[in-house]
């Protein structure tokens, strides 16, 4: 039997299929999609994982009321412990932070990452959110996993506008496909089963690197259960819903 | 010594040119009804300081408050998309920003608590942050190790907090996330607090240990309950979508003040009401 | 996973020559019994940090752990005199003191935290301690004003904090005054905690808010009843003042390891009690 | 009619005195002499004194525990915040404390204070506890008072053998006498009643320097009582039991 699954849904997976038992992880605002991921990992071959956020709830227990902030007061509710940002600043600037999840709006091939403006600095054309603990996570957080519910030629460009920074960059989850960096390059990792080779190349700024074509392992029933279970109002389509 | 103002007098201390750190996260505990009352007296040439701003920042560009912003990051969260009147202040070249990562607002928030001129970070050692902006300089290491990124010191005039309760004095507790709240209140020269609540002084001491801001480093107390609205305060309510969807569907000038006008029977209400001291 | 281990299992964890951050402040809340087990442990050359210590620095200074120690201020307070191992040791050469404003630790464990090789410190302008000590420079500010003192980091391979309780993770709660213990367990490479009970995960959660030490930043935990005694545990115990006056009433090495010998059954005690976890 | 008083009272008294209403004031360990003299202030002139100290207590209620200790938890007790050492310093740096009282073991004529050796750094004679916050607060905070129970020629000196600090001193206070700080010298600023310019100059290892001879008002009735109600036990005569 086929189960069906949107886009958001194997994002989240593969999201959270990354994360290894253990490890401490951090996402901040705007982040619904690592938020669900990182309680569905913890739900799955993930128990232990170290959940941190902004407003500082160690580990939260439910994410249900968190439907217009990745940085709500419901993050410590339930949560074990208090451990706000910029403690998870200094985590990272320790080399103890094991993964963070980061967004971005322009990536390029060679592993740089814009949040900050399109054009110029100074004279923007476009003002763009900014890249909030990027520039300091991105060097320091062990693995940097970026996702970006955008897949098109203006986001995935050979050179990003502005440099707002680079570093551990590991991997980048988009709706087409997850990217891997490695020697310097982004590298075509595995295409979602829900698109192909010619939509990531048709919609992707540069020349695709890869060694083969792999795809991503659709989202399994115990996912997709799982899922169900812990964002029932499903927060991590938020960010197609509205999409800018 | 009388700390507790009207939210007008208490605004009135706010000059032009300030620099004006503001407490909250994107859309929780930002002191909007200060917010809303620096706009309505029309404070010019602002400097805002914040890791991460939304409503508070947006209003404040539409009415042409702000000279320049000071943060890692300025939108509404998922939902409610970008901050309109801060893109287009910043596109047009109104309003100045000095992009920060979220941390070094932190540590130049820091080295402002110390009194020191700069704070050492480590994480910030590639990219152009580093490159356009003059408040970060690499230098060696006195000690011998690797080059070490500085950020400048940032000293708010004045920071804006709003608080769960607080007495008379200023003795204040936030309950749940406290975000940047407490290290403001220490880096800044004057500390002014919205409250949803005023106690007596002995109900404050029953937990003295948990009291975020002593009253000694507080100038100025406004009871405004509902200070925070439309954005969230913990166990206390939570945001009003209804009127950030109004206000971001708002295109003019016009519209905006009429939206602040709407608010100021609200914002006043606490100073009128009894407190207990 | 699992963190709780014996005293001595635990001791074992710090090496020879090891920069041990001791928690506690002069009478307060210093881990003792870990203290203890490390000198009956014979640990070497331990590099001790701690703003204001006494007794624990004293009693490892008798018997010969100590290479060096970063400190503020050690005296016992008015009342008990001077630290005499301690006096004793650094006169005779066999100790080096590395003498601190307390502050300057402070400011050297914040550096450690923010893995920063050093961190500005305002207040030391002036002084011998400036000249002889080659953990402070005085550098130029890149920013244009006044010379800037630095202090060197300091980062301690272990930090030993004596808590009222946590749960089997690590997740702990001091009350009353925490001196410097949490600011070392965010600089310090490993942390242990001594603790007076050991209490479900389930009630530690009930406030969680108030947890000092996240159990994700330790790496073990040691059950120890009255860990902090002839020291005060604030609304547990006061110190000890019969055992502190006939410590220091010894003058040998076989006086003072016979004191060590009485607390054995004492210090182990926490390990044979049921753990409900 | 004459009231009886001891020295530790007088010296108390004068602290005391030097307290101005609303001030910030910080007293550190071993200090049981000052943070009574705080407590008396603020029975006195000085109601609004805003009391800090180690343990972090902001203006503790009583002081009738702190038999042994001036950092003890019972200063946290019945406060009305907690505010502790590190954030005292802070506030010292920013130039917002007032007034703090330190100690020290060694003074000379041109106001340097020592609390670290007797003889060389590296090879001291005498270890002393060293200066505990001394070396930053004394060139931060407003104003310095010190004091010390012992006035001898060992303690006042010409040239101390180590200069741990200098800076903002104000006043010392001594069994004997009060000096103040100014024109970059210690000048006798009044002499207790219970002592004499004769034996002052006798316990002093530098030549005496006064505008005119002032004496020191004795104790107050209504200070004595309020001494008596507040610290009943007498730990303001501590240092002088155990006299080193």
């Amino acid at each position: 039997m086929r189960t069906s699954y949107s886009v958001s849904d194997i994002m989240t997976c593969a999201l959270a299929r990354m994360l290894k038992d253990g490890e401490t992880v951090f996402h901040g605002v705007s982040s619904h999609l690592p938020m669900v991921a990182i309680q569905l990992a913890k739900h799955m071959q993930a128990p232990n994982l170290v959940h941190l956020n902004i407003p500082g709830g160690v580990n939260p227990s439910s994410l249900k009321k968190a439907s217009y902030s990745s940085a709500g007061a419901d993050l410590v509710t339930g949560a074990e412990a208090y451990f706000p940002l910029d403690e998870v600043f200094d985590l990272s600037m320790r080399g103890k932070l094991d993964v963070a999840f980061l967004g971005g709006v322009q990536f390029d091939v060679h592993g740089n990452v814009n949040a900050s403006v399109i054009g110029d600095y100074r004279q923007p054309k476009v003002r763009l959110p900014g890249g909030a603990g990027s520039a300091v996570l991105i060097p320091t957080a062990k693995k940097i996993i970026l996702w970006r519910t955008k897949h098109d030629k203006r986001t995935f460009v050979e050179r990003v506008d502005f440099v707002t920074t680079r570093g551990n960059l590991w991997k980048i989850v988009t709706p087409l496909c997850i990217f891997e960096f490695r020697h310097g390059k982004l590298h075509l990792d595995s295409i979602h089963p829900t698109s192909s080779l010619e939509e990531v190349r048709a919609n992707t700024g540069f020349e695709l690197l890869y060694d083969e074509i792999k795809y991503t392992p659709p989202p399994s029933k115990r996912e997709l259960d799982v899922l169900k279970k812990i964002d029932p109002y499903e927060y991590r389509a938020l960010e197609f819903q509205l999409n800018r | 010594m009388k700390k507790i103002l009207t939210l007008q007098e208490a605004v009135a201390y706010v000059q032009d040119g300030d620099t004006v750190a503001l407490g909250g996260n994107v859309l929780h505990r930002a002191p909007m009804a200060f917010v809303r009352e620096m706009a309505r007296q029309k404070k010019k040439e602002l400097k805002l300081v914040k890791t991460a701003g939304a409503h508070d920042i947006d209003l404040l560009c539409a009415l042409d408050c702000v000279q320049s912003v000071e943060a890692g990051f300025v939108s509404y969260e998922t939902k409610y998309g970008l901050a309109p009147h801060y893109r287009k202040a910043v596109e047009s070249g109104k309003v100045t920003v000095n992009e920060h990562a979220c941390y070094t607002v932190i540590c130049a928030l820091r080295a402002a608590s110390m009194n020191v001129p700069f704070m050492p970070v480590k994480g910030l050692c590639a990219g152009d942050l580093l490159v356009k902006n003059d408040y970060f300089v690499v230098v060696e290491d006195p000690f011998g190790g690797e080059p070490v990124t500085l950020v400048k010191a940032i000293v708010p005039d004045v920071a804006i907090i709003h608080v769960h309760e607080c007495d008379q004095h200023g003795n204040a507790r936030i309950y749940g996330p406290r975000f940047e709240d407490v290290l403001m209140t220490r880096a800044a020269k004057k500390v002014i607090l919205t409250t949803e609540q005023i106690v007596p002084r002995e109900r404050m001491k029953l937990q003295a240990e948990y009291i975020d801001i002593p009253g000694f480093l507080v100038a100025a107390v406004v009871h405004v309950p509902q200070g925070a609205s439309p954005c969230s305060c913990y166990k206390k309510y939570d945001i009003d979508d209804q009127a950030l969807r109004s206000y971001l569907a708002m295109q003019n000038r016009d519209e905006i003040e009429s939206y602040l006008k709407r608010y100021e029977r609200k914002d006043y209400a606490g100073e009128r009401m009894a407190v207990w001291v």
